[in-house]
């Protein structure tokens, strides 16, 4: 049966909810597996590949079984070719399927920026409509696990900075697996951004879940004297400061963006709004990094609220650093106490 | 002989071969002048039939009317750039005309002749070379993807796309175009490896007019035959004459049906030549003698066919100048239209690029239309005033 | 003779000066074309290539008549292919050679951005010093020339967060001349963003000329009450725009930053706490664009002398448009007069 | 027959033969239990030498003490990570002998044994690996670029570095390592043809090893040859037996010297096999048999020389255990600097981005070093507390 002759008919804006289960504990990559298997079972439009991701599960273990479970035909192993693999995914979503792809590190999705930039973005405007791109490509970001050049960089500020691509990044088990089925079952293509520090973080989770939307970004925790904005693996930096900040006496709210794009302007200056000032963190170097657009945005609308400049403690502007050395290049909960102080002294 | 047992070309540098790259012998039906190839390519009665073979020419006008229509047109200014195929319409027809209505087309921006034979409207057809819109054309009703300007970029889709065809069991095949230089670019390794791994249904017609931009074929490569890439991807490689349209319908036609038959790709390289400059903007003066032009204007792949035609009784000077005419009105129909400023609405901008727009996108589309709903009142308030001034 | 085995020194910080010549009016394009030309005369490590640079002399004519001047083998045609054209001259720095690569046109260098983000930024540095990249990398940019899609990316925000990169751009005749022979002289990497609108715009230019070294801005108008920062074919839009607010009775400054990386914090900052307000102008999306860094710091540095938001006049956040929308994208002197507007009755 | 008359595997799939990839018969000079191929390659007699031969064993050896001690070394947690070579080691040695001083090597991260035969300081190769800086020898001084890590991303590096050596008339030859896999990425296809554009003098040495990481050679290509893709870019295409050092030191010494000789670039496809995992990160029982380790352990590239100079005379147990103990000195002395943690200075994260730190650079230098300033004081004073209590 063709599935480009069946009734090409766009996804729920929601995707179908999971047969009920029994809650269980399991790590961020398990509950992205699950996530990945669950849209596979509800739409055989999925389909998933990459390399190493059949038999051996994705060097991450994110595709686990899902060759075995599904066939070679929905999760399956390319050539080492980066930029054919999300031109080929082009092509299928052209056909009427929903690629799900693996970029086995964030540096290595490099090869395919043209194929992203020049049509993964572009091919739903240029054709107005005719051939949506309901594409999500993941890719293991960050850095902290000890790898070595090339396997920790965080590249969300250029793919952010390109018009007609969704940018999520989860940070919890919930919403590994919530923002997952949301961005296999949005019609529109999704870069998937997973923080590879916090594979193995574990947390209980119980399905059906749904955490919110993409585009809508989470309050971690509440708080009066300013907000923590983060992201992807420095929300738990980012929730550590606040509550050593607590100790120091500074009541902090912390948010999770989840989404970069769309941004969530609304909880992220609402939240501004109320404690009149922010600090942001991420990994990547800060020099045009994501957090300068939030910072410009922060700093334009909150601008008769805000009481102190808006802050970023981020990666540093170099290249990214060998493990023996990562730790002095990554946002630390000592820096962030730090901008603290500053911004709280303001 | 069968076309897979192609001998390939010599792999290491001969300069007086290279020298006389196009002179080597690919396969064909008919030789320069019309006249059937001794020894040359057997294709099937049915492709030989009188009135298959007058579609044909048909077609050939067309896109020679096309072509020339579309080359004033941005003289004139009325498009905004245009890369002619002069001199390779019979791979602009033969590209269109053996797609089964299933099939799906990956043009590049030269090849807006084949969707003209393919049967897009002209204007359509046109849209991205006249600037106002991208893509005019409708890729799915048409199975005809956008046409593609980063070079070799469009060749993992067509990839793509005849892999979820097979997959999906459907008897689809892809055809991709690309020139010669689009060979040297990564995406074009990376898709014949994956389509041949994959055993996609994908043909790959690389339309090898001697030139990018400026750039020789022999700055291009150091192997005679961009055909023998083939060997590399464990895919048949054919070298055929790009200016037999008869040639190229049988070397395209078994590639097809073997890919459609499971037999996985192939890769074609058609020899053909350029006749103008890359584009309108270019001066091919810089870096090619017009003897060169001259010499493949007497390779003419129109002409070659008329001829033939003619000595088999086919075609006379009254059928001929009948065509002739039904490719003035074609070309005096796309003329009316085109010649006219087109409609363009900013809202568009906006509208598609994502299913739904941000917050932010529609933020961005208010303040435009506030300023066209500006632009609007002060024209009308221009136009009132003149009004009271007359 | 060798090359690497010649005394490797380092180039001196600034171009040698070509010999004196009298004043001539010449486009920017033609000022780069000398500059190259200047360049390859005094320095024969240097070499010219890319796509069409050659006979044809580029498709703006950047190199016309180097090829035949200075011989196929100081300037040449290369096959196409973006990745290999940057990869082949990370092999020839590494070899003591200074090349200078052409992307076509700004889309066009997308498929070297593997190359220039894995390699050309981080060679120095993964090699402590060992392998200095001393290339050059000539990216026309930016729109309003009528091209089709593809023809008028703005991509320096990509470029200027990659940590190891120069990211330059004149807009003037002068600054075409003298940035070109800087970034040339340049023993890092430097990315030359030639502002394609302007090619054919003229000026008078008499060599030697020394405008400033790479990581100043120069002030193209003095102001007291606002300034207006950018670059590239930005610049004359920002000028036109003073003029038209004097009328209006705004006395607006003009900064041309010409460098992105480094950036002049200095100059920046200082014009900001002179004035007091500041608004950005730039040609690409202004999602992430690099105007949000601008934006950002001025918000953070001159945060208590602000008396209104940090507002950006930038393209909007859409694939670039067709010929016939792209007036409705860019920049316009209306637009950045509203913003003027706005800031001067915060 | 010249190498270069290799016939090429037939360019269509035929699964049978596919099946018995590794099988097929490549060039070599021994035969897998060491003696000389009837019909073979006939190496020149002074590679045949018995000294030459002695150490071409012991640098075998030393590869492969070397790749001991590293593995034993990643298990106990002093390296970050390490991509073994055993099973390569004919290719490792081969690779570094085969150049002069004044010859280039681009190796990948799996090639850190050859950096070893080259003469590198073990400690110095392993920067990379230990994770204490990203290269840590002088790659001028040494001829060798840092190791690579993005797939075939040096393919290109070595071409421009080859054409310089041209250009300035230097007889200079670059090496480029890379794997079956890389083979599929973009950038190998637009090294190698611009390779032969250029007739840069430059050789690739694939190390077909027949997975990368998990994925097995026929999901790479459906070609049945990786030398093949030479005829797609004119140029010659070997195909040898990866794990016969007397083959392979043969075959790339013709290459080394065509290129060096103006004859322009070679393609070399090296069979072999990776018998360890990916890196010791990876668990390859999930991909293939240990039968097929076994059957690879039985080709073993060291053995096979030791058997061969056995036979002829010129190895005995006594040497053989004397060449032993070399190795296992190297190896003791390798590890009693890679035990040691290594000594990093943060600042060195700074002072390498630019030839002159922007200001930027120098305000988060300051940071830093503030911050490790403080965290000395604090060890200070925890010293000085600790002291105070003793
Ligand atoms: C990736 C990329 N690089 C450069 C260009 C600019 N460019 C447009 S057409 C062209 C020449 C293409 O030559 P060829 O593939 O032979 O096709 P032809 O134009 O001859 O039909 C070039 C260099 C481009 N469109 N895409
Ligand atoms: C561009 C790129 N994509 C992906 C990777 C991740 N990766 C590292 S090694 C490897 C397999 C390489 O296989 P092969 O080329 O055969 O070399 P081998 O490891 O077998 O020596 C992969 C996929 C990478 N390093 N670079
Ligand atoms: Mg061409
Ligand atoms: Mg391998």
């Amino acid at each position: 049966m063709s599935v480009a002759t069946a009734s090409p008919s766009l996804p729920a804006a929601t995707p179908s909810a999971p047969a009920p289960a029994k809650p269980a504990t399991l790590t961020l990559a398990k509950a992205l597996n699950q996530a990945l298997a669950d849209a596979m079972t509800a739409d055989e439009r999925v389909v998933v590949f990459g390399e190493d991701v059949g038999e051996l599960g994705g060097v991450f273990r994110v595709t686990d079984g899902l060759a075995a479970r599904f066939g070679e035909s929905r999760c399956f192993d390319t050539p080492l070719a980066e930029a054919s693999i999300l031109g080929t995914a082009i092509g299928m979503a052209m056909y009427g399927y929903r690629p799900v792809v693996e970029m086995q590190f964030d540096a290595f999705a490099y090869p395919a920026f043209e194929q992203l930039v020049s049509h993964l973005s572009k091919m739903r405007n240029r054709t107005r409509g005719a051939l949506p791109m309901p594409i999500v490509i993941r890719i293991p970001y960050g850095g902290g696990i000890g790898g070595v050049e090339h396997h920790s960089d965080s590249s969300e500020a250029y793919i952010a900075h390109t018009p007609g691509i969704h940018v999520v990044t989860p940070a919890t088990v919930e919403d590994a697996y919530w923002l997952l089925r949301s961005a296999i079952a949005s019609p529109d293509p999704v870069v998937f951004f997973e923080p590879k520090r916090l594979y193995w973080s574990k947390a209980q989770l119980t399905l059906p879940v749904t955490t919110g939307p993409i585009g809508t970004a989470a309050i971690r925790r509440t708080g009066r004297d300013l907000t923590l904005i983060a992201y992807g693996q420095s929300v738990p930096v980012a929730l550590e400061s606040a509550q050593h900040a607590a100790e120091l006496g500074y009541d902090l709210e912390v948010l999770d963006l989840r989404s970069l794009v769309p941004f969530d302007d609304a909880t992220v200056l609402a939240s501004v709004e109320r404690t009149g000032r922010a600090i942001v963190v991420h990994e990547a170097a800060g020099f045009a990094g994501f957090g300068a657009e939030i910072a410009a945005r922060v700093s334009e609308r909150c601008f008769y609220r805000l009481e102190a400049p808006v802050l970023r403690v981020t990666g540093l502007d170099i290249p990214y650093p060998p493990p023996k050395l990562e730790h002095w290049h990554l946002p630390s909960v000592d820096r962030v106490l730090d901008a603290v102080e500053r911004a709280m002294s303001a | 002989m069968t076309l897979l047992d192609l001998p390939l070309a010599a792999t290491r540098g001969n300069p007086a071969a290279a020298a006389s790259y196009w002179d080597t012998d690919p396969l064909r039906y008919l030789d320069e002048h019309g006249a059937p190839v001794e020894g040359g390519l057997r294709p099937a009665p049915d492709l030989l039939a009188g009135d298959r073979l007058l579609a044909l020419y048909r077609a050939l006008r067309l896109a020679r009317a096309f072509d020339t229509e579309a080359t004033a047109l941005v003289m004139q200014g009325h498009l905004a750039v245009y890369p002619s195929s002069r001199g390779q319409e019979a791979c602009q027809t033969a590209a269109a005309l053996c797609l089964e209505p299933q099939d799906w087309l990956f043009p590049t921006y030269r090849d807006t002749a084949a969707l003209a034979v393919r049967g897009i409207d002209p204007v359509e057809a046109l849209t991205l070379l006249r600037g106002s819109w991208h893509c005019g054309y409708d890729s799915k009703r048409w199975r005809t993807a956008p046409q593609c300007t980063p070079l070799a970029t469009q060749a993992p889709h067509a990839v793509g796309l005849a892999l979820a065809a097979k997959m999906a069991g459907d008897p689809v095949v892809a055809l991709c175009l690309l020139g010669d230089g689009a060979t040297s670019e990564g995406d074009f390794h990376e898709a014949c490896n994956s389509a041949a791994v994959y055993q996609a249904p994908v043909v790959f017609l690389v339309q090898n007019n001697q030139y990018a931009i400026s750039v020789p074929l022999r700055k291009q490569t150091h192997a005679l035959s961009l055909a023998g890439k083939g060997v590399g991807y464990g895919m048949p490689g054919v070298r055929v004459d790009g200016n037999d349209v008869i040639g190229l319908m049988h070397v395209l036609g078994e590639a097809m049906e073997r890919a459609r038959s499971g037999g996985g790709p192939t890769l074609i390289e058609a020899i053909t030549y350029r006749i103008r400059p890359h584009t309108n903007a270019d001066d091919a003066n810089r870096y090619r003698d017009t003897s060169e032009v001259d010499l493949w204007l007497g390779r003419d792949p129109v002409d070659r066919l008329a001829r033939y035609l003619t000595a088999i009784g086919h075609l006379d000077a009254g059928l001929d100048t009948a065509i002739g005419e039904e490719g003035a009105k074609y070309a005096a129909a796309m003329r009316e239209e085109l010649v006219r400023e087109p409609e363009v609405d900013p809202a568009d901008m906006f509208d598609h690029v994502f299913a739904s727009p941000t917050p932010q996108l529609r933020a961005q589309r208010a303040m435009i239309e506030a300023e066209a709903a500006a632009v609007q009142r002060d024209g009308q308030q221009h136009d009132a005033a003149q009004g009271g001034q007359a």
